[in-house]
C-alpha cells in the first residue's frame, strides 16, 4: 500500500534498495544502466543523482556531476515530482556536501520550496529540514522566538506525521539547547506525541520529558500519565526505577506500580 | 671493491645479467611494493579504514604541521636510538671474544649457543621480562634491594632531588614518567642481537690466522688487535647494522605498545612516531591522518639513510 | 676432512626428507574428498576461554544429534587479530556462515557483508516449543529485547546479530582469605566498609607478615573500579547540568559544559571523586597502572590479593584457576544517606539499560543460511541458553534461563539510577587522561596535582575530540540524504510495506538528534570563540 | 713440534682463552634464560608453577601431560610449517644472491633506480593495511592455500638479505671473478662456484635467520588459511595465548616441542653452512 506522496509510479525498487542498504555504487550502476535503456526515464537519473552523492571515494567531480543530473531534471519539468525533490536536493547538496558550502542561500532554497509546493512531500521535507538552521546559531533570543513561532504554525498545517512530529521533536530540541520556558517545550513534546513516537529511544526519552515538564509546570496529572506509561512500557530502561521512585513520591499517588 | 661500471654499450651485449636480478624484482614489486603504495595512496584521504573515504588533498598533512605529540615523540626515540648505538657493543664485543678462541670447536658451540635463543619465540621473552620489571615481586627490584643499590639510587635520589627512588616503597619502573625512557633502554639486557653477533662473525671469518700471528709477533697489544685488524673488517658489517638500527628503532613501537599501551604510557613519556601512528590508526580510527604520517617518518627516515650514505663513507 | 663430510651429508639429507615427508603429507590430504551430502556450518568467534568452546561443543553435539545431516565447525580466533581476520575473510569470500560481531564495524560494511534479520526475529523461535516463550516473537525472549547494539543497528534501522550472553563487573574475593581476615564480618555493602575491609587486610598482613594487598589491580581491571566511583559520584552534578529533562546527561553535552565552565576539576563532587579514586587506589599493588589483566589475574590466583575486579566472562576461568573457594559481590559505591556523600551520589548504578553481547551476525555469502539460522535459533532458544549458561557460567541473554549457583553475584541490578559523567571525551580525552593518572595514584599524587594538570591539559583535548565527533556526524549526515531519498522512493513503490515507512519514520526521528546536535555544537563553539576545522 | 711440547703449549693456549670463556659463558648464560625457562615451566602445572616459578621440578613430578597436550595441539601443523619454511628459505636465498651479485658485481645501467628501488621497500613504515594484499592474493585465487605464504614470504624477506648480501660478495676478490670469466663461466656459473662458496657464512646465516623468523609467524597463515588441515604451527600457538588466566605449563610444552625440529636442524645445519663451504674457499 503505497503512502501515494509521490503521486507516481516507482519502478527501480531494487535500486533504491541497494541504495537503502548503503551499496551506493551498486546504486549507481543500476540507475545508469536503467537510464542508458530508457533517455526520458526521470526516476533513472533522479536515483543516479542520489546515489552519486554518496559513491566512494567522494570526490567534487561526482558532487558536481549530481547537481548537473538534477539541474537537468528541473529544465525538463520543475512541477512533477522528480522536478521538486531535484530542487530540495539541490537545496542540500549547498548545504551539506559542497564545498564551501553556502547555508543562507541553501536555507532560502528550501524555504522557497516550501512555500512553494506545501502540499508535496518534498515541500514539507523541505521545511523540516530548514527547522533547526533557522533556530540554531548566536541571534537574539527574540528573534529565536519569533523562527519558533513561525515553525510552530506551519508545522500545524503539515498533513504527514512522519514529517510533522521530528519537526516538533526538533523545536522542543531547541528550547532545551536555549533553555526557553518549559510549557514551550511541553506543547511541542505533546504535539509529536499526538501519534506515537516511532523510535523506541526517542519515544522513552519523549514520555521522560514530558512527565518531568509537566511536573515543573504543575500538571500533576499528566506528569503521572505519561510516567506510568514510561513505566509499563520500558522495564529495560536504565530510568525504570528512578520513575517508579518519582511515581511514588508525586502527590495523591493512588495504587501505582513500585 | 666497489662494483665496475659498465658502459651502455657493453650492457646490451650482456643483457642477461638483467634476468638475474629480474625474478626478485617481480616477488617484490607485486607482494610487498603494492600494499605499500596503498598507505601513500590513502595519505590524501579522510578514510576511516571501510570504505568511506574523503579526498582532501594535503589536510592530513597540513593537520601534522601542528602536531605536538608527533614531533616530541622524536625526542623519545632519538634518545632510544643513541641507547641502541651504544647497545650494538655488547654485540660486537660478544663477536670478536668469540673468533679470537683459539679453538674452532669452542667458536662452533657458542657460535650455536647464540643462535638457540632465537628458537624461543617472542611470548616467552616478554612473560620474563613482564616479571623483571614487576614492581612487587619483579627481579630488577629484588636484586636492587638485595644488592643494596636500592639504597643508593635512594640517597642519590634526596641528593639530585628527582623524586622517584623512596625508601620502602617498590620502584614502579613502568607508571613513573621518569623511569620509563631508562627502562626501555635497560630492557633486553645484556643486549645480545645474535642476529649482528653473527654478521660480524661472518665478516670476520674472512681474517686468516697468520694475520692474528704477524700482529702478536710485533706485540700488538688485543685493544690494537681489534683496532687495526679487526674493526676495520667488520666496519660495512656494523654501518649496514647502524642503519637497519636506525630504522628500525624509528618505525619501531612493538615494545612500547606491549610494555605501556597505546597512549604512551604515565606522562606519554613513551609515545614513540611508530606509536602514534598505530594510535591514530586503531585507537582514533584515523587511518587516513595514520598514513601520513608515515609518509612523513618515511621521508624522514629516507633523509637519514641519505645522509648516512653520503657522509659516512667507509673507504675500504 | 671426511668427518665433516658425513655430517654435511646427514645434514642436507635431513632438510631434504623432511621437505620431501612434508610435501607427500600436503598432497595426499589433498585427495580426502568432503563428504558431499553433509551440510556444514562454520560458526567464529573469540572467546578462546576453555569453558565456553566446551559449552559450544556441548550445543554442537546437541544439535548435530537432532539434525545428523548437518555438521558445525567452531572456528576460534584470538581477540588480538580478530578484527584483521574479519576483514580478510568477508572481503575474501571466505568467510564461515555465523560470525561473532561487537567489534567497531563500518555500517556499509555490516549492510554489505551481513544479513538483516528483521523478519526472523519478528518470528517465534521454534525450539521454544514447550516453554512459556513458545509463540513469542525470538526478539521478546531475550532480556534486552534485542533493543540494543550489536544486536539492533541504529545506522540501518535493522537487526543484524542474535545474542547468547549478557556482561556485569563484579569484585571476586577469596572465601578462604576473608574468613581468615575478617571472620563472619558481613561482606561491605557501601565504600566505607570496603575500605575498612582493606585497612583490615593490612592489619592482618602486619600481623603475619605475609604479602598481602586488598585488591589486585591492572591497567585493565583497576578502572571498573575507579571510573565506576566517578560516575557515581558524579550523578547529581549531572542531573542539574542537564537540561533536556530527560534524566540523562550525555557525554558530549557534559563535556560541553567543561568547556563552558559550568564544571570543571575543582567542582566538590569531583574533588569527592578523586579522593575516593586515590584512596582506592592505595590499596592495590603498587605500580598497577602499569600491569596487564593477566597480571592481577596471577596476584589474586597466588593468594597474594584479597579481591579483583573483574567481568562475568571470568567466573568460569577463575572457578577453573583459583586452589580456593572464591566468590563475588557488587562494587560497593559510597551510600547515599551518608552525609559525606549524600549531596553527590543517588545511588547504586542501574544495569538495566545493559545490552546483550557475544551476538552472532549471518553472513550473507554462507551457502547454507536457512541451517546456520537454525543452529542459532538452537543455541538461543531457552533450553540451549541454559545448556551454554551452565557450562560456559556466562550470564544467559534469554529470558527465563536459571542462574547457575556461581553466577547468581552477577545477575544484573535492576533497581538502581543512571549514571554521572564520563571521566573523559574521545580518543584524545582517554589518552589525556590515562597518562596523567599517575599524578593522581601515585606515592607522592594527589588529587589537587591531578586536578591542576587536568584543567591545563584537558580542553585541548575535548576540543579535539569534539572536531573528531562534528566530521563524524557531517559524514553520518551526507549519507543520510541519499539513505532519505532512497526511503521515500521505497515507501511509495507497490512493493513497498508497513516496515518501508516505519523505517522512514524513524530515519527522519534519528535525523532530528544528529542535526540539532551538530548545529548546537557549531553555535557553542562560535560563541567561546573556538573553531570546529583542523 | 714434538708431542710432549705440543701438549704444554696446548695447554697453555687453552689457559690464556679462559677469561674469554668466562666472559662469553656469562653473556650466553644471561641469553639463555629464556631457554631454560621454557623448558622448566613445561614441566609444571599452574599450582605448582606459582608456588615457585624459578626452580625446575624433579623429574617424578613432571607434568609430561602437558607435553602430550601440546603434541596433540600442534603436531599435525608441524608438516604444513616444514613445507612452508623450507620452501621460503630455499627460494628467498636463491633470489636474493642473484640479485645481490647483480647490484654487488656491476653498475650497469638502471643500476642506482633498481637499488633504490629496493631501499625505499625497507624504509616504508607497516602502516601499509594487510587488505590490499589479502585482494591482489584473492584476484590471483591463492587464497586458503600454502602457496599464498611461500609467495608472501619469500618477497617479504628479500630486501633485507640483498642489503647484506651484497656489501659481502663487494668483498669478494675480483680476480676470482676474473679468472673465472676467462675460461668462459656464465654468470650462472661464477655465481655457483665463487660467490656461494666465498660467501657462504654470511648465506647461512641469512638463512637461520629465514628459517626462524617463518617459523613462528602467526599473523599470515592465520588471515590466509582457512582448513584446518593447512594451519601451521604459528596458528596452533596463538590459540594458548587466548585464555586469561594462561596455562604457562601447556603453553611452554607446545612451544618446546614447536622447537624441537628447530632444535635438530640447527645442529645439522650449522655444521653445514659454517665450517664446510668456508673451510674449502679460503683454503684453496
Amino acid at each position: 500500500m503505497a503512502t501515494g506522496w509521490a503521486d507516481v509510479g516507482v519502478r527501480h525498487a531494487s535500486g533504491w534498495e541497494s541504495i537503502r542498504l548503503l551499496q551506493f555504487s551498486d546504486g549507481h550502476t543500476y540507475f545508469e544502466n536503467a537510464f542508458a535503456q530508457n533517455q526520458s526515464d526521470r526516476e533513472a537519473l533522479f536515483g543516479q543523482a542520489i546515489a552519486l552523492l554518496n559513491v566512494q571515494p567522494r570526490t567534487e567531480g561526482n558532487i558536481q556531476q549530481a547537481q548537473a543530473l538534477l539541474e537537468s531534471l528541473i529544465e525538463k519539468n520543475a512541477g512533477d515530482t522528480y522536478g521538486l525533490a531535484a530542487r530540495f536536493f539541490l537545496a542540500r547538496v549547498e548545504l551539506m556536501h559542497a564545498e564551501p558550502a553556502d547555508r543562507p542561500r541553501a536555507i532560502t532554497r528550501l524555504l522557497a520550496l516550501a512555500d512553494e509546493a506545501p502540499q508535496s512531500v518534498w515541500g514539507e521535507l523541505a521545511l523540516l529540514k530548514a527547522a533547526p538552521f533557522l533556530l540554531y546559531g548566536n541571534m537574539s533570543e527574540e528573534k529565536r522566538r519569533e523562527a519558533l513561532h513561525d515553525l510552530e504554525k506551519r508545522g500545524a498545517r503539515l498533513t504527514r506525521e512522519e514529517i510533522r512530529r521530528p519537526l516538533f521533536l526538533t523545536l522542543a530540541q531547541a528550547c532545551f539547547h536555549y533553555d526557553l520556558e518549559p510549557e514551550r517545550a511541553l506543547s511541542y513534546l505533546m504535539a509529536a506525541d499526538v501519534d506515537r513516537v516511532q523510535r523506541w529511544q526517542r519515544r522513552a526519552d519523549a514520555y521522560v520529558q514530558i512527565g518531568n515538564l509537566a511536573r515543573e509546570t504543575g500538571d500533576l496529572a499528566l506528569a503521572r500519565t505519561y510516567f506510568q506509561k514510561f513505566y509499563d512500557e520500558f522495564p529495560r530502561d536504565s530510568r525504570h526505577y528512578m520513575v517508579g521512585k518519582i511515581l511514588q513520591e508525586l502527590p495523591g499517588n493512588e495504587e501505582v506500580a513500585p | 671493491m666497489a662494483p665496475q661500471t659498465v658502459s651502455l654499450r657493453k650492457a646490451l651485449h650482456e643483457w642477461r645479467l638483467y634476468l638475474i636480478v629480474l625474478p626478485s624484482i617481480l616477488f617484490v614489486a607485486t607482494f610487498s611494493y603494492y600494499p605499500a603504495i596503498s598507505a601513500v595512496y590513502h595519505s590524501f584521504f579522510e578514510w576511516q579504514g571501510g570504505e568511506v573515504k574523503q579526498f582532501i588533498q594535503f589536510t592530513n598533512f597540513r593537520r601534522i604541521w601542528n602536531d605536538q605529540v608527533f614531533w616530541s615523540s622524536f625526542g623519545v626515540v632519538s634518545i632510544l636510538i643513541a641507547a641502541n648505538i651504544l647497545k650494538m657493543v655488547p654485540s660486537i664485543l660478544l663477536a670478536v671474544l668469540i673468533h679470537r678462541l683459539r679453538s674452532d670447536k669452542w667458536q662452533y658451540y657458542y657460535r650455536v649457543l647464540v643462535v638457540i635463543p632465537m628458537i624461543v619465540p617472542h611470548l616467552v621473552v616478554l612473560f620474563i621480562w613482564k616479571f623483571f620489571f614487576d614492581p612487587n615481586l619483579g627481579f630488577l627490584n629484588r636484586i636492587l634491594d638485595a644488592t643494596g643499590l636500592k639504597t643508593v639510587l635512594v640517597h642519590m635520589d634526596s641528593l639530585f632531588g628527582w623524586g622517584v627512588f623512596r625508601e620502602g616503597i617498590p620502584i614502579a619502573w613502568l607508571s613513573t614518567p621518569d623511569l620509563i625512557v631508562p627502562s626501555l633502554i635497560i630492557w633486553g639486557f645484556p643486549w645480545i642481537g645474535a642476529v649482528g653477533v653473527l654478521i660480524y662473525l661472518a665478516g670476520l671469518q674472512a681474517i686468516g690466522t697468520e694475520v692474528y700471528e704477524a700482529a702478536e709477533l710485533d706485540g700488538a697489544t688485543s685493544w690494537q688487535k681489534f683496532k687495526f685488524i679487526e674493526f676495520p673488517l667488520i666496519m660495512t658489517q656494523i654501518r649496514i647494522m647502524l642503519v637497519l638500527l636506525i630504522i628500525g628503532t624509528l618505525q619501531g613501537f612493538g615494545l612500547q605498545l606491549l610494555l605501556l599501551g597505546d597512549s604512551g604510557g604515565a606522562g606519554g613519556r613513551g609515545m614513540v612516531p611508530g606509536l602514534w601512528m598505530f594510535n591514530r590508526g586503531f585507537v582514533a580510527g584515523e587511518f587516513g591522518y595514520a598514513c601520513a604520517l608515515g609518509m612523513v617518518l618515511f621521508f624522514f627516515i629516507l633523509f637519514l639513510t641519505y645522509i648516512n650514505n653520503k657522509y659516512v663513507r667507509v673507504d675500504k | 676432512m671426511n668427518r665433516d663430510r658425513i655430517m654435511n651429508t646427514i645434514g642436507f639429507s635431513l632438510v631434504a626428507f623432511c621437505f620431501l615427508w612434508a610435501a607427500w603429507r600436503i598432497m595426499d590430504r589433498g585427495r580426502e574428498a568432503a563428504d558431499p551430502d553433509r551440510v556444514v556450518i562454520r560458526f567464529a568467534h573469540w572467546q578462546l576461554e576453555s569453558g565456553i568452546r566446551g559449552a559450544f561443543d556441548e550445543l554442537i553435539r546437541q544439535y548435530e544429534e537432532r539434525h545428523p545431516h548437518v555438521r558445525v565447525e567452531q572456528m576460534l580466533i584470538p581477540e588480538r587479530v580478530y578484527s584483521n581476520w574479519l576483514i580478510t575473510q568477508l572481503v575474501g569470500g571466505t568467510a564461515p556462515d555465523l560470525i561473532e560481531i561487537g567489534r567497531p564495524m563500518s555500517d556499509e560494511r555490516m549492510a554489505r557483508y551481513f544479513t538483516p534479520l528483521m523478519k526472523e526475529v519478528n518470528q517465534p523461535n521454534p525450539y521454544n516449543e514447550g516453554t512459556e516463550l513458545e509463540g513469542l516473537p525470538w526478539r521478546d525472549t531475550f532480556v534486552d529485547g534485542l533493543a540494543g547494539s550489536p544486536s539492533y543497528n541504529p545506522g540501518l534501522l535493522d537487526f543484524y546479530g542474535v545474542p547468547t550472553a549478557m556482561f556485569t563487573v563484579r569484585l571476586y574475593y577469596n572465601k578462604d582469605l576473608y574468613r581468615r581476615i575478617a571472620g563472619d564480618r558481613p561482606l561491605p555493602a557501601t565504600y566505607d566498609e570496603l575500605i575498612e575491609l582493606c585497612d583490615l587486610v593490612h592489619a592482618y598482613a602486619q600481623e603475619t607478615g605475609e604479602v598481602l594487598i586488598p585488591i589486585a589491580g591492572s591497567q585493565y581491571n583497576a578502572p571498573m573500579i575507579l571510573l565506576q566511583l566517578w560516575t557515581s559520584l558524579t550523578q547529581k552534578m549531572a542531573l542539574e547540568l542537564s537540561t533536556t529533562y530527560n534524566l540523562i546527561l550525555p557525554s558530549d553535552q557534559a563535556w560541553m559544559h567543561f568547556l563552558k565552565g559550568n564544571w570543571d576539576y575543582s567542582n566538590p563532587s569531583v574533588s569527592v571523586a578523586l579522593t575516593a579514586m586515590r584512596e582506592v587506589g592505595r590499596h592495590m599493588q603498587s605500580g598497577f597502572l602499569s600491569l596487564l589483566r593477566d597480571d592481577a589475574m596471577f596476584y589474586f590466583v597466588q593468594g597474594r590479593a584479597l579481591m579483583t575486579a573483574s567481568g562475568s566472562w571470568d567466573i568460569g576461568s577463575m572457578y577453573a584457576q583459583a586452589p580456593f573457594e572464591i566468590a563475588a559481590f557488587p562494587i560497593p559505591m559510597p551510600s547515599r544517606n551518608d552525609p559525606k556523600y549524600e549531596d553527590y551520589i543517588l545511588g547504586p548504578l542501574s544495569e538495566a539499560g545493559y545490552s546483550a553481547g557475544a551476538a552472532f551476525g549471518l553472513v550473507q555469502q554462507s551457502k547454507h543460511p536457512e541451517e546456520a539460522l537454525d543452529f542459532l535459533r538452537f543455541i538461543t532458544s531457552q533450553q540451549g541458553n541454559q545448556t551454554f549458561s551452565d557450562i560456559s557460567l556466562w550470564l544467559p541473554s534469554v529470558i527465563g534461563v536459571e542462574l547457575p549457583e556461581k553466577v547468581k553475584p552477577f545477575d544484573l541490578i535492576v533497581e538502581g539510577y543512571t549514571g554521572g559523567v564520563v571521566p573523559y571525551f574521545g580518543a584524545d580525552g582517554q589518552r589525556v587522561f590515562r597518562n596523567y593518572l599517575h599524578t593522581l595514584l601515585d606515592y607522592d599524587g594527589s588529587p589537587g596535582e591531578f586536578a591542576t594538570i587536568m584543567t591545563e591539559r584537558m580542553p585541548g583535548a575535548v576540543i579535539e575530540g569534539f572536531r573528531l565527533s562534528h566530521a563524524g556526524r557531517i559524514r553520518q549526515w551526507r549519507r543520510g540524504d541519499s539513505l532519505l531519498g532512497s526511503l521515500i522512493m521505497l515507501s511509495e513503490s507497490e512493493t513497498s510495506e508497513e516496515l518501508d515507512r516505519v523505517r522512514l519514520a524513524e530515519t527522519l526521528e534519528a535525523a532530528v538528534d544528529q542535526e540539532t546536535m551538530m548545529l548546537w555544537v557549531e553555535s557553542e563553539f562560535e560563541t567561546m570563540g573556538l573553531s570546529l576545522e583542523y | 713440534m714434538s708431542a710432549v711440547t705440543e701438549t704444554v703449549v696446548a695447554r697453555k693456549k687453552r689457559f690464556v682463552d679462559l677469561p674469554k670463556h668466562a666472559i662469553i659463558w656469562l653473556v650466553l648464560a644471561m641469553e639463555l634464560i629464556p631457554m631454560y625457562m621454557m623448558i622448566q615451566i613445561s614441566g609444571k602445572d599452574n599450582t605448582t608453577f606459582m608456588l615457585n616459578p624459578w626452580w625446575p621440578v624433579g623429574l617424578r613430578e613432571w607434568a609430561w601431560e602437558n607435553l602430550a597436550f601440546g603434541f596433540q595441539l600442534i603436531g599435525p601443523y608441524i608438516a604444513n610449517t616444514v613445507f612452508v619454511t623450507v620452501s621460503i628459505t630455499f627460494f628467498s636465498m636463491i633470489l636474493a644472491v642473484m640479485a645481490a651479485y647483480f647490484f654487488a658485481r656491476y653498475r650497469m645501467p638502471l643500476h642506482g633506480v633498481l637499488w633504490y628501488f629496493f631501499l625505499i621497500l625497507m624504509l616504508m613504515p607497516g602502516v601499509a593495511n594487510i587488505v590490499p594484499l589479502f585482494m591482489l592474493l584473492k584476484s590471483m585465487n591463492l587464497l586458503n592455500t600454502l602457496w599464498a605464504l611461500i609467495v608472501i614470504g619469500i618477497a617479504g624477506g628479500q630486501v633485507f638479505k640483498i642489503f647484506v648480501l651484497r656489501n659481502f660478495i663487494e668483498d669478494i676478490p675480483r680476480d676470482l671473478f676474473e679468472a673465472a670469466q676467462i675460461d668462459g663461466a656464465s654468470h650462472l656459473q661464477q655465481i655457483r662456484h665463487i660467490v656461494l662458496p666465498m660467501a657462504a657464512p654470511i648465506i647461512g646465516t641469512l638463512a637461520i635467520l629465514a628459517f626462524l623468523s617463518q617459523w613462528n609467524d602467526f599473523m599470515m597463515p592465520l588471515i590466509i588459511l582457512r582448513d584446518k588441515e593447512l594451519f601451521t604451527l604459528g596458528v596452533g600457538l596463538i590459540y594458548l595465548d587466548g585464555e586469561y588466566v594462561k596455562q604457562w605449563g601447556q603453553i611452554m610444552a607446545a612451544f618446546l616441542i614447536a622447537s624441537v625440529p628447530l632444535f635438530i636442524l640447527f645442529i645439522f645445519c650449522m655444521k653445514l653452512f659454517v665450517r664446510g663451504l668456508a673451510a674449502g674457499a679460503v683454503k684453496g
